[in-house]
């Protein structure tokens, strides 16, 4: 069947279908909102802080999926490594835009190294991918715990003695990024407002114009990646893998190279994340890197095999509005915000629960059709019938 | 070989690039002494009042056995003391020095030393800071903490 | 000689025993009562045991190891708070706790099962996720569902059910105490190991039936099973049903012990333990049996009760945690990337 | 030197463990000629074209004798990449495309034209970006050698089958070097017009220089297209002539493919039992099972009969018997001594006395990790409820597995079979081929079939083996008098076991002929002729 020859109402049930997923959010949030009783000032405020605190760790997702190696659950190793960066770098006491750069060259050596394992770990797991990198992030987050917690402080020299636990040696729960907090949100400060649009009031908003060009140019590096020889062979390895390996497109290594770039990425977007926040949870902040940006993504819309950068902040816009009105909406409605919490954790998990399954069940329909496909000739099959 | 030469100097770059931005963003913590001190067998005097102008932030007057701290970020910065009569009001004696800490971490300067015009001035910081209250590190594998998502305890 | 020992009990589980002996022999030395420790490992791996028994059905018709074990757990802790709620007490509170829990656990496993079998090949990442929102939902249910008793919902007023509700009066350690031997500072749990044998037993059995032979021929073959006449299918619901029954009965065992219900987020991360020890046994993806659950949780248990002790000791530091996460995630990574090997 | 050929093999030969596939195979090819490859299923065809690729399957086994020479120079390619480096393309069978990418970017895979990029030493030349514009030219100048009218941009999936064999070949195409192009049967999947396009276009490479194997089981085409026709059987050259001078007829051709002569020919069974009744009967049947479709099918076996059913690969010869036992799904009227058997369901074939052993051993007709004993006796427990025991006072209720009853009864076909085994707890994926086909074998008779149905029995197993497995059939029927089909791509073994044999072609029943008939009337069956009866 071509395009051309289905018709409208075809072609908007098959917009309703492949978009569900967002079209759901679009509604529960319109729903909520209201019952939250937030401003919108309030409201734009904060997803403006979000897009720009997010944006890059989801960003960080979208090379694994177009080499067709699924969610990357393993873009915490990248948001640990981004953690090291910054423990030595407030050890250092080096604040500032120098402090997140040198946060980033620091963390990069670790995240590629990490990416290295983690890309031939995942070779050896060929179709199970994603369990195996999400197992590899508790594993290597035990690791993480024992450099962190027993070797810094030990033989890693940590100089700064208010990082350190009393015992002498481990970094302490929180550490306090003040130095760098929000230093790139405030680089390029813009207020804009107060508008008044109809009997629609907005107080002054402030963007956060530096961290918005530095999402700005990893989107374009998103769109230049693509249009490489490297993106065009991780699309190639992504629809078909044996046929990339008989093309000759080294199918392991490539592989390899997509993880470490995510990995690399999420470190970048960890450091931008915690300048944002001002406190490095050293055993938890990486934690929540992975998750919440799986779900965002996924929310605004892609899928495990198909990822663009419209679902990104889709997906960040979407999955922050409900996060920001859940409890809110859940404590006007029910008594208790608590309700609206455990909603959105619920909603966290559950999306990628149905993401998951609806992949599953679409490649599980695609082999079928596949199969059926090869009927052979209709008119005989016609015949047969 | 072209491509060897292009990594190493890529990598050359960033090494300097991360030495640079070490030096440019380092932070130095800045103790600001007026205690009397010994010296070589001599007794510098505290200052009885002294007016501290670093890197062009906003002065800070310190009386006797005032000790102050302050932050300057950079290799180098501008130090202006002003030694004041005992009711702060005239100023006897201005001080200006360029500070060079570079790669150093915090220093402490010892206003009796610097109004003697003495360049030893500079002392090593003080040992064992206040610590910030303990919080106790339990390890976790708990990958996804749900945020705020932990139930009422009794 | 060796070498047959060797292959047959497989390199981790040797690791990891000579680490295990490593512990209890340097024990005394350090000052740590051997006995104590035996006594607390033996606890404990009466507690873990059914947890671990109920991946067995999964693993063995091939759906892979059963991240969503929460789902069990969740029925357990459905059929616990019933139990309480209804003021049973003793044994027969805690028979009543297994009553309501094992059909909440058949009809969630049964449309548990049904996914399953609508994703295969991406079963456990979609069993972990289902099993983690499962949680999460309760969340919201453990907060609104109207019970009354007084132990259980909060005492200000507040409405939902206490995090950790406490069944001291109704049946802590029903089954721990039934029988127990105290030998000095070693104290056998004789109740809970029957109970644990019981439900060994009773899997073995089925196993041997028609249908358990049915199953496992689906794990290792799901063709060749189909071929034979088998509804594969049926076979992987009737796994899913039993695992997750399993799961139900074993955290109430689990609670008798503990003597605590951990509600909301405490069946999290329940499941990845339970994982960890069926492998350290020396179970695959998709082949286990009762001796790798017993070895593998008794290797876990030990380990988890032995470092915290002996390593801190020696160390002067906690390091045990550190070790059971390595450990544990080690032990679930090497499995998942020996059976893609072996596949290719 | 022009005429020096471009292409030369000499005595090449091959083993795979003991078993000779390819013996002294010489031939040479010059530029710009086309050569027609013919032989049945198994007469060397892979292995020679897999010999001259260098396809690691030939080096792990073993390697294989004799040289090639390519331009005159003696070549020994370690991977197929060697191979296309000096100028050897190959246009596989199955397709080698990317789906969702379109024309252009399939046809330049892997060999993209790239704009220079200031990063590229710092990295891999691989970040520099596609230089889209020049592609498609590429492209689109490589289609259009071809005769055909593809718009660079279409998407793949959303292309006709036989467009992508254009696409395919066109690929080899683009490669400026190529001078030697290998077809290995471009039309089996293309309509007769775009055949006629496919092999004109072939025509116009040849001109421009480029030599051409060209592998089908389309005789007609083969002598249409070609300059000189090589026939291979059991791995022997039988037949080389040059086609444009002499007259051929597609019988020939088929004679000299299947022919073989008198003396080493093993007597043909055919006996005539056409006077017992029907056992299983087939009324247009269509299997849907991928890459063996059955599109219509009917046929009648008599009870008691070894009924033979054979054709090339692909024509649907296997699916019949898949079909039948429910394995894929299928449709039409399927009778078992005229009771209807539920198509798609297993089990109930099974139930009405039906066994099969399946051609894909190691997929579906064994438990590679479990014991022997269980691979033979499971099926017999789950669909007869045989090997249970009751357990004494819940007898009723519980009945389990009788481990001793199960190993007894392997024991039994081991000793039987000559199974060469540890004993009946070893597991099966420990066994050779052959082994494991009489495993397969004993796990059908343990069932106590009506009708037996075999699929490939003596595939991938050697030659002893092969006899005791064909004697155990012809056995088992004489013995229980078991009506058995055979399904087998090797035409003489069907002749020597069967009474009479089928020949499938293009999924439906080409003609069913006593085995005793000569072998090149199957031959000219399987080639798509017709014969009379």
């Amino acid at each position: 069947m071509t395009q051309a020859k289905r018709t409208f109402a075809q072609k908007l049930s098959g917009f309703f279908a492949n978009n569900a997923v967002p079209i759901i959010f679009i509604v529960i949030s319109a729903l909520a909102i209201p019952i939250s009783g937030f401003s919108a000032t309030y409201l734009i405020q904060e997803l403006l802080i979000r897009i720009g605190r997010n944006s890059f760790l989801i960003l960080s997702l979208l090379i694994p999926i177009m080499a067709g190696m699924g969610l990357n659950f393993g873009m915490v190793l990248g948001a640990m490594a981004g953690q090291i960066g910054l423990i030595f770098v407030c050890d250092w006491s080096i604040v500032g835009i120098p402090g997140i750069v040198l946060a980033m060259i620091i963390g990069t050596p670790i995240a590629v190294l990490l990416g290295l394992l983690c890309g031939v770990v995942l070779n050896r797991a060929k179709g199970q991918e994603m369990v195996t990198s999400y197992i590899l992030g508790f594993f290597i987050n035990g690791l993480y715990q024992l450099v962190v917690l027993y070797f810094m402080g030990w033989f890693i020299p940590i100089t700064d003695t208010s990082l350190v636990l009393s015992r002498g040696y481990g970094i302490r729960n929180a550490i306090s990024l003040m130095n760098i907090r929000t230093i790139l949100d405030r680089l390029l400060p813009l207020r804009v407002g107060p508008f008044d649009i109809g009997s629609f009031h907005l107080g002054y908003i402030d963007i956060p114009v530096a961290t918005y060009l530095v999402i700005a140019a990893f989107c374009l590096f998103v769109v230049w990646f693509r249009k490489t020889k490297l993106g065009q062979d991780m699309r190639a390895i992504g629809q078909d893998r044996a046929v990339s390996d008989s093309a000759g497109i080294p199918v392991d290594r490539t592989r390899v190279i997509a993880i470490v770039i995510s990995t690399v990425l999420a470190c970048f977007g960890q450091i931008i994340y915690l300048q944002n926040m001002g406190t490095l949870n050293t055993y938890n902040s990486h934690d929540q890197a992975g998750m919440f940006s799986i779900a965002a993504l996924l929310i605004g819309g892609a899928s495990v095999t198909r990822a663009g950068i419209g679902n990104v902040f889709l997906g960040v816009i979407l999955f922050h509005l409900m996060f920001i009105v859940a409890p809110m909406a859940g404590k006007n409605l029910m008594g208790q915000a608590q309700i609206g919490e455990f909603f959105r954790v619920f909603v966290s998990y559950g999306i990628i629960a149905v993401a998951l399954v609806l992949h599953a069940w679409k490649r599980h329909n695609a082999i079928m059709n596949a199969r059926r496909s090869l009927r052979g000739a209709p008119d005989k099959k016609e015949a047969a019938l | 070989m072209r491509s060897f030469i292009e990594r190493v100097a890529a990598l050359v770059v960033i090494l300097i690039a991360s030495v640079g931005l070490f030096y440019i963003g380092r932070e130095h913590k800045v103790f600001l002494d007026n205690k009397t001190i010994e010296m070589e067998g001599q007794s510098f005097r505290a200052l009885k009042f002294v007016r501290v102008s670093v890197a062009g932030k906003d002065p800070i007057e310190l009386m006797p056995r005032d000790r102050d701290l302050l932050a300057v970020v950079g290799p180098s910065f501008k130090l202006k003391v002003e030694v004041m009569d005992e009711f702060g009001e005239d100023v006897e004696k201005t001080i200006e020095r360029e500070l060079k800490p570079g790669f150093d971490k915090d220093m402490m300067l010892s206003m009796p030393l610097l109004a003697a015009d003495r360049d030893d001035y500079i002392l090593p910081p003080p040992t064992g800071p206040a610590r910030p209250p303990e919080n106790d590190v339990k390890p976790t594998d708990e990958l996804v903490i749900p945020l705020d998502a932990a139930p009422p305890t009794d | 000689m060796l070498k047959k020992f060797i292959n047959a009990a497989g390199w981790p589980r040797i690791i990891i025993g000579l680490f295990l002996t490593a512990l209890f022999a340097t024990a005394p030395f350090v000052g740590v009562l051997v006995s104590t420790s035996l006594s607390d490992t033996l606890v404990r791996f009466g507690m873990n045991g059914v947890l671990v028994l109920a991946m067995v059905p999964m693993v063995q018709t091939g759906c892979g190891l059963n991240f969503g074990l929460p789902l069990g757990i969740i029925s357990g802790l459905l059929g616990a708070t019933l139990s309480i709620e209804l003021n049973i007490r003793g044994m027969s509170g805690f028979a009543a706790a297994i009553a309501f829990a094992v059909p909440i656990a058949v009809i969630l496993g049964y449309f548990y099962g049904q996914l399953l079998n609508r994703v295969k090949g991406g079963e456990m990442m979609i069993a972990t996720y289902v099993g983690f929102s499962s949680v999460a939902f309760m969340c919201i249910a453990w907060l609104l569902l109207p019970y009354k008793s007084p132990t259980m919902i909060w005492g200000y007023g507040g409405s939902g059910l206490r995090t950790t509700i406490s069944v001291d009066g109704y049946w802590h350690d029903i089954l721990s105490n039934f029988l127990s031997l105290d030998f000095g500072h070693l104290h056998i749990p004789t109740g809970m190991f029957l109970f644990l044998a019981a439900l060994c037993l009773l899997v073995w059995l089925f196993m041997k039936t028609k249908t358990g032979t049915a199953m496992t021929a689906v794990g290792s073959n799901p063709v060749f099973a189909a071929a034979s006449g088998v509804n594969v299918d049926r076979m992987r619901i009737v796994s899913v049903v039993l695992s997750t029954a399993l799961g139900a009965i074993g955290i109430i065992v689990y609670e008798q012990s503990f003597g605590f219900i951990q509600l909301y987020m405490g069946p999290f991360y329940m499941a990845l333990p339970a994982v960890a020890s069926i492998l350290l046994g020396g179970a695959s993806v998709n082949k286990a049996s009762i001796w790798n659950v017993l070895v593998g949780t008794f290797l876990f248990q030990g380990i988890l009760t032995m470092t915290p002790s002996v390593i801190n000791n020696i160390l002067q530091t906690d390091m045990s945690e550190v070790i059971r996460i390595i450990v544990s995630n080690g032990m679930i990574l090497y499995a998942l990337t020996r059976k893609a090997q072996v596949k290719r | 030197m022009p005429d020096m050929p471009l292409l030369k093999l000499e005595n090449i030969g091959k083993e795979y463990f003991g078993n000779r596939v390819l013996a002294d195979v010489s031939f040479s090819l010059k530029r710009g000629e086309i050569l027609g490859l013919v032989g049945e299923n198994g007469a060397g065809k892979s292995t020679l074209m897999n010999i001259l690729f260098g396809m690691p399957v030939i080096a792990s086994t073993g390697g294989y004798e004799g040289s090639i020479f390519f331009d005159g120079e003696k070549v020994n390619f370690k991977s197929p990449f060697d191979a296309l480096d000096v100028g050897i393309g190959m246009v596989h069978q199955e397709f080698s495309l990317i789906p969702g990418f379109s024309a252009a970017e399939n046809i330049l895979l892997n060999r993209e034209v790239l704009n220079r990029s200031v990063l590229e030493n710092l990295f891999t030349p691989r970040v520099s970006t596609l230089d889209r514009a020049t592609m498609n030219t590429r492209a689109a100048r490589a289609i259009e050698t071809l005769g055909v009218d593809i718009g660079v941009d279409t998407i793949i999936s959303e292309m006709p089958v036989g467009y992508k064999q254009f696409i395919e070949i066109a690929r080899e195409i683009d490669r400026a070097k190529t001078r030697l192009l290998v077809l290995d049967e471009p039309t089996a999947v293309l309509t007769e017009t775009e055949s006629q396009i496919l092999l004109e276009a072939l025509r116009k490479l040849a001109d421009s220089g480029i030599a051409i194997i060209f592998i089908s089981h389309r005789l007609q085409e083969t002598i249409g297209l070609c300059d000189k026709l090589v026939v291979l059987r059991d791995g022997r050259i039988v037949k080389e002539v040059p086609v444009k001078d002499t007259e051929l007829s597609a019988r020939e051709i088929a004679s000299w493919m299947v022919g073989r002569s008198v003396d080493n020919n093993p007597a043909a069974r055919g006996r005539s039992s056409s006077t017992g009744e029907t056992a299983l009967e087939v009324e247009h049947m269509w299997v849907d099972m991928p890459g063996e479709t059955v599109r219509d099918v009917s046929f009648a076996v008599h009870k008691g009969e070894i009924f033979g059913i054979g054709g090339l690969a692909g024509q649907g010869k296997l699916g019949i018997p898949n079909g039948i036992m429910g394995l894929f799904p299928a449709g039409g009227v399927v009778k078992l001594f005229g009771k209807p058997i539920e198509l798609g369901e297993p089990r109930a074939a099974l139930d009405s006395k039906m066994a099969f052993v399946s051609e894909d051993r190691r997929g579906v007709g064994l438990l590679l990790g479990e014991r022997i004993d269980w691979n033979i006796t499971f099926t017999a427990m789950q669909v007869q409820g045989r090997f249970l025991k009751g357990v004494p006072i819940l007898g009723k209720f519980l009945r389990l597995r009788d481990d001793a009853a199960i190993a007894e009864e392997a024991r039994g076909y081991i000793k039987s079979l000559e199974i060469k085994c540890t004993g009946p707890g070893q597991r099966a994926v420990e066994l050779s081929g052959g082994n494991q086909q009489k495993i397969c074998l004993a796990k059908a008779f343990c069932l106590k079939p009506d009708l037996l149905l075999v699929c490939e029995p003596t595939r991938g197993i050697d030659v002893g083996a092969k006899e005791l497995v064909l004697g155990t059939l012809r056995r088992y029927n004489e013995e229980y008098g078991t009506t058995i089909i055979v399904t087998s791509s090797e035409l003489e073994e069907l002749r020597a076991v069967c009474d009479r044999v089928a020949i499938v072609g293009r999924g439906s029943v080409a003609g069913i002929l006593p085995a005793t008939r000569p072998p090149e009337d199957f031959g000219i069956l399987m080639m798509g002729e017709k014969i009379d009866a």
